[in-house]
């Protein structure tokens, strides 16, 4: 076992992937010679040059659009955005594309490919940088989304998107690429579809993803502190989502709350809450209570963003909301 | 703008072999029969959606169809029918598609907007207009890195031009040198607007220099010049991996779509263009220049009709699709469990 | 009152509103010398002339952005999409732009605008032609959303987006412009924000809106054949959202089913579901059920799209599950 | 590219007014210090996010700010804080923005990127590439609309040409005659990536042609010139309603932003940008040509670094955003609830 940053663990599954298969190769802006905005594909260019380690003009749509073509050619792309922030732009290619193709030709076509970059907010880039995609990008079918907390599971799942013959969409952390963690010496792969418990407990099931992850576990410390034993589960993957892990952890808690970064309409974390009052409704001792962005633009300035941002004591809060509901 | 604008001189006859043009002329005489025996099913309410055709433009298709070779590909629009009948799909299929059909090209899941026949060398038609101009410039970025030798040929409107993706994948295809030939069917409108609303410039090719890629622009009147031009620049991207963009005068006979009745243009401009048909054009020269009789002419229609009508016929007797079929198809799973029954 | 269509509500709205303030203008694909792809628009050329009601060429982000631009500087644009669907292509322009711009420049811009267009699938037009976008636009702050099924609702509803200060989406349905309606002879206009009970009841509470409308009317007159008296809420507006409506029906059936056309992950329909089970908690005698699209890209064949759009049995089949949960 | 690869002479200096000069020095100065002061600040740990600077740059803003009229416009990117100091926006109030604080110049909610000051003629710092392109188009049009006379200007970084806002917002100006000056700001790399591998051309005025614009291109060595020529197309704009795209061959002497140590160019290239910057031509003419002494220059120096040393002090003393703020400017009547308390 090897203590390494998240940001090598995703070059360690780039650089195993490209290494076993030269179909599969990765473009973006400043991949290559610049070695990545965040230095997640460091070196790659020298190992692989420039065919498969591609600089892409700022053209999202295009690039995107590139990827989705080469896959059906028979390549496994590799679509950096250098944040999701900028794959705004290129939203057509992936809804009407790379989601729809292979529905579309009725199977002619596979489409084995990545989107992958930094998700959700960083810290103080304002609101046009600060966005979590997953909200957008698991409300249609045709992909897979996926959003990664620790070197392990980075690594594991980032290598099976890549082997993967579907789309995935594949969510990072600007501020957790030096998160540090435990990763195998030998090769594994992650299940896609599967959520991992990150703190087992018994008295308030916390759903989580991605940026969320080390709030989830820090509030769930201080509700520890309260007297209140927290199960964190770690969705991993958004779409397909694992509700039986959820639900079975509820069936046990009879309480849940779902701490994550993005918006409060909709999206992953109303899916949630929605399955569970669904599919365990005679379960739930408490309302399920959400914990997430306010319902804002993310402002600059930092004690603003600080506010608006779950932190661990607000997330604290809604976990006791649910503990003490009715009590 | 009138069709006379773009001169260019047409092959000699001399040099024009007559049964080259007859199987040219056949097959442009199957996409039009195909086109008003799928627009006459729209009529009768068998046919629902949007229905696109191509009648006008058959030229284009039938003289690429005609240069393509193995592994070659065409990336197009929503007006795809005459692509696909061109590239030899099961007429059959292609119907029964429009009828939503199990037999269908695409399974009826599709429809007239979004044809693939990937075996035929039709890799797709985009109903997101510009949408689909990255995707072809991501076939050709895999021709060349498999080095595979394959061309790929993406059509587009000119109102097509004006929007993002078209210009993202345009300069990309120029940045990366990728073998491609980009070509503009200019059938003067978009809808119901004309290119001089649409366009500060008439001459679309004025974009090439900007990617770095020779042009050639022509009036399509001619199915053997229009096949010669563009020879050259299939064999620019497959020898020399150049991309090319190519802006073809053309024409739509029929509205944008069945639901369009074109009412903003006048008589006078669908005469003059009907004038330079290219079916007609070809239809006369095998009849006033190489003795091709109206009975034979009228035995090569009858035949193409009947391969109609047996599509329509196969197309109404096809069955629907199965309610399950709607689950197949998104994820490479869902197949498997599919086959694995 | 005179029987109009929609299609007639909505261009009253804008020939009305364009009559009494000559700042608002209307650009889009068709809209003038076309008439609008779904006449919308007819007549309105001739009456205001090609600087205000302006034909595009196909190019959504540049003439989106336009709008947004044009609003910064006082004007009020009415931005039609010849379907929503083409609207994917300037996600960035609402998503970064309209509705970020009044919020980074500190409040020193006013966004008047509105983007409206038919939303939600029509018939037979496929996947990429079939989609229903207030999943994607309800999901961020500063834009409104607004969906409407009736002439009535259309009209005032339009009339209030347009003079509204705000970026506002305004949903219309393509199959639905020549339903008919009686609208008032004098001008009205409609708050923005106001949910609509189109039919009362008191046994199950129906949440609809847009095209899910006649289905949600119509199921619930099966379901009273049956026996289960339904009240039918029509959100009209989807951000903001009238939660007390859909809470005060809820208090008083303590069943809700929610019937719409979109997508079932996330979205509007799970935000609705969240609110319900947290707010009316206690209230609710049954899980809350969802009747809308099948996660699936919409197939072509008649048969097909059928089974994947919410019909009126299958939205009876889930007031059923609701009425008679635990009974 | 090198500097010298675009030529062009410079005004004589006979017709170069000394203290013409001796204001743009010292407003170029005054961007160029500011800079300063803010990348310090960042080093310091007190500025936190992306900060792109300007320097290197400046007298394209100042050349710009002083040909402005009232109610004409600048439309940017994030690399925006040359545009406010040039058009008058408080210093003070700019720095506060970098730190965050409550006196920013829109209240800490845009930091860096997002630069507005609707009264001094800055529309706007945009962070999305290429976004801001239609935008601006927008305002030329409400312009035309409302017949207002105010010109628009709108610069991106030539990284900006390649993506489809660019290309749509620059295709409707053209379409439509709006009264706008497009800038591309050459300053030959986007983040790492110089011109040559971003795309396929060396000059980017090659696109006007198909937006029927008229194009000008230079290297921005001297103020007095790019004002003059900036000058042409602000009046084509103004008089005749007619759009012009600009390609301005410059350079950024810092990385592209504060995380960028810039190790992907030579010092040798850097230096030979350095030999014409603009900001030093300036200031060896006022010295050799005009007879400005040194102590003359280094209290221009001294004033321009007391203000920038206040605008620093202002930003550190001033308060945080209150809490209550992150809610106001979202919908209009947040602030109408906020105004009412
Ligand atoms: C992004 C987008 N916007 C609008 C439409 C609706 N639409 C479909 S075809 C069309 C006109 C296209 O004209 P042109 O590119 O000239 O092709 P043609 O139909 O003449 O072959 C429009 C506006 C669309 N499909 N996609
Ligand atoms: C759509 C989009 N993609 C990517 C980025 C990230 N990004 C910010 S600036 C930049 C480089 C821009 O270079 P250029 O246009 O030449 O302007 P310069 O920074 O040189 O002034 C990139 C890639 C972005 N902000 N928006
Ligand atoms: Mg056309
Ligand atoms: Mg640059």
């Amino acid at each position: 076992m090897a203590e390494i940053q998240i940001r090598e663990a995703l070059r360690q599954a780039i650089d195993e992937e490209m290494g076993r298969d030269d179909t599969v190769f990765i473009m973006g802006e400043e991949v290559g010679h610049y070695n990545g905005a965040y230095k997640v594909t460091e070196g790659l260019l020298d190992r692989y040059g420039e065919q498969r380690v591609v600089d892409t003009p700022i053209a999202e749509a295009g690039f995107a659009g590139v990827g989705v073509g080469a896959a059906m050619a028979g390549l496994r792309p590799i679509i950096e955005f250098m944040t999701f922030n900028f794959s705004a732009v290129a939203f057509d290619q992936i809804l009407n594309n790379a989601a729809k193709l292979r529905q579309l030709s009725n199977g002619q076509f596979t489409l084995p490919m990545v989107f992958r970059g930094p998700n959700a907010a960083a810290h103080m880039l304002s609101s046009t940088h600060s966005q979590a995609f997953e909200a957008f990008y698991c409300g249609f079918p045709g992909v897979k989304v996926i959003s990664v907390a620790t070197p392990y599971d980075a690594k594991g799942l980032l290598k099976s998107a890549i082997r993967d013959d579907n789309p995935v969409i594949f969510f990072e952390s600007e501020v957790m690429y030096s998160v540090k963690g435990e990763v195998p010496d030998g090769e594994y792969l992650i299940p896609i579809g599967q959520a991992d418990i990150k703190r087992p407990g018994d008295q308030v099931t916390v759903v989580t993803w991605g940026q969320g992850v080390p709030v989830a576990l820090a509030a769930a410390e201080l509700a520890a502190a309260d007297g209140i034993d927290c199960e964190v589960i770690d969705l991993r993957t958004l779409r397909p989502m694992d509700t039986e892990a959820v639900l079975q952890s509820v069936r046990k808690t009879n309480r849940a709350a779902l701490i994550y970064h993005g918006w409060p309409y909709g999206g992953t974390g109303a899916e949630i809450s929605d399955r569970i009052q669904r599919l365990a409704f005679d379960h739930l001792d408490a309302p399920i209570e959400r914990v997430c962005y306010e319902d804002l633009n993310m402002p600059y300035a930092e004690n603003l963003e600080n506010l608006v941002i779950p932190s661990p004591e607000r997330a604290l809060e809604g976990i006791r909301r649910v503990a003490y509901f009715n009590v | 703008m009138s069709p006379t604008s773009a001169k260019s001189p047409s092959a000699p006859v001399a040099a024009r072999d007559p049964d080259e043009l007859r199987r040219l002329y056949t097959e442009m005489l199957r996409i039009r029969r195909f086109e008003e025996s799928a627009a006459r099913a729209y009529t009768q309410g068998k046919i629902s959606g949007f229905l696109h055709l191509y009648i006008g433009q058959e030229a284009i298709a039938v003289a690429t169809a005609d240069l393509m070779k193995p592994g070659d590909r065409v990336v197009t629009t929503y007006r795809d029918h005459g692509f696909a009948v061109a590239l030899g799909c099961k007429t059959g299929a292609c119907m029964a598609e429009l009828y939503g059909k199990k037999t269908g090209l695409v399974g009826g899941n599709g429809g007239s907007m979004h044809f693939f026949a990937k075996e035929e060398g039709l890799w797709g038609g985009y109903a997101i207009v510009g949408g689909h101009v990255p995707v072809a410039a991501g076939h050709a970025y895999a021709s060349k890195y498999k080095k595979d030798g394959a061309v790929t040929l993406c059509f587009l409107g000119e109102g097509a031009m004006h929007i993002g993706a078209t210009h993202e994948g345009m300069h990309l295809a120029g940045l990366w040198r990728l073998p491609i030939v980009f070509v503009i069917e200019n059938n003067q409108y978009a809808m119901g607007t004309p290119l001089s609303r649409q366009s500060p410039v008439e001459d679309l090719t004025v974009r090439a220099p900007s990617y770095r890629m020779t042009s050639d622009r022509w009036v399509v009147r001619d199915v053997f010049e229009t096949r010669d031009r563009l020879a050259k620049a299939i064999d620019r991207a497959r020898e020399e991996s150049q991309p090319t963009l190519i802006e073809l005068l053309t024409y739509r006979f029929r509205g944008h779509s069945m639901s369009d009745p074109a009412k903003y243009r006048t008589k006078d401009e669908v005469e003059k263009w009907k004038e330079i048909d290219p079916l007609h054009r070809a239809e006369k020269e095998l009849h006033e220049e190489h003795g091709v009789s109206e009975d034979e002419l009228e035995s090569i229609d009858d035949k193409v009709t009947e391969e109609m009508d047996a599509a329509v016929d196969f197309a109404e007797s096809s069955p629907l699709p199965d309610p399950e079929h709607r689950f197949r198809n998104h994820y490479v799973e869902d197949d498997l469990a599919a086959t694995e029954g």
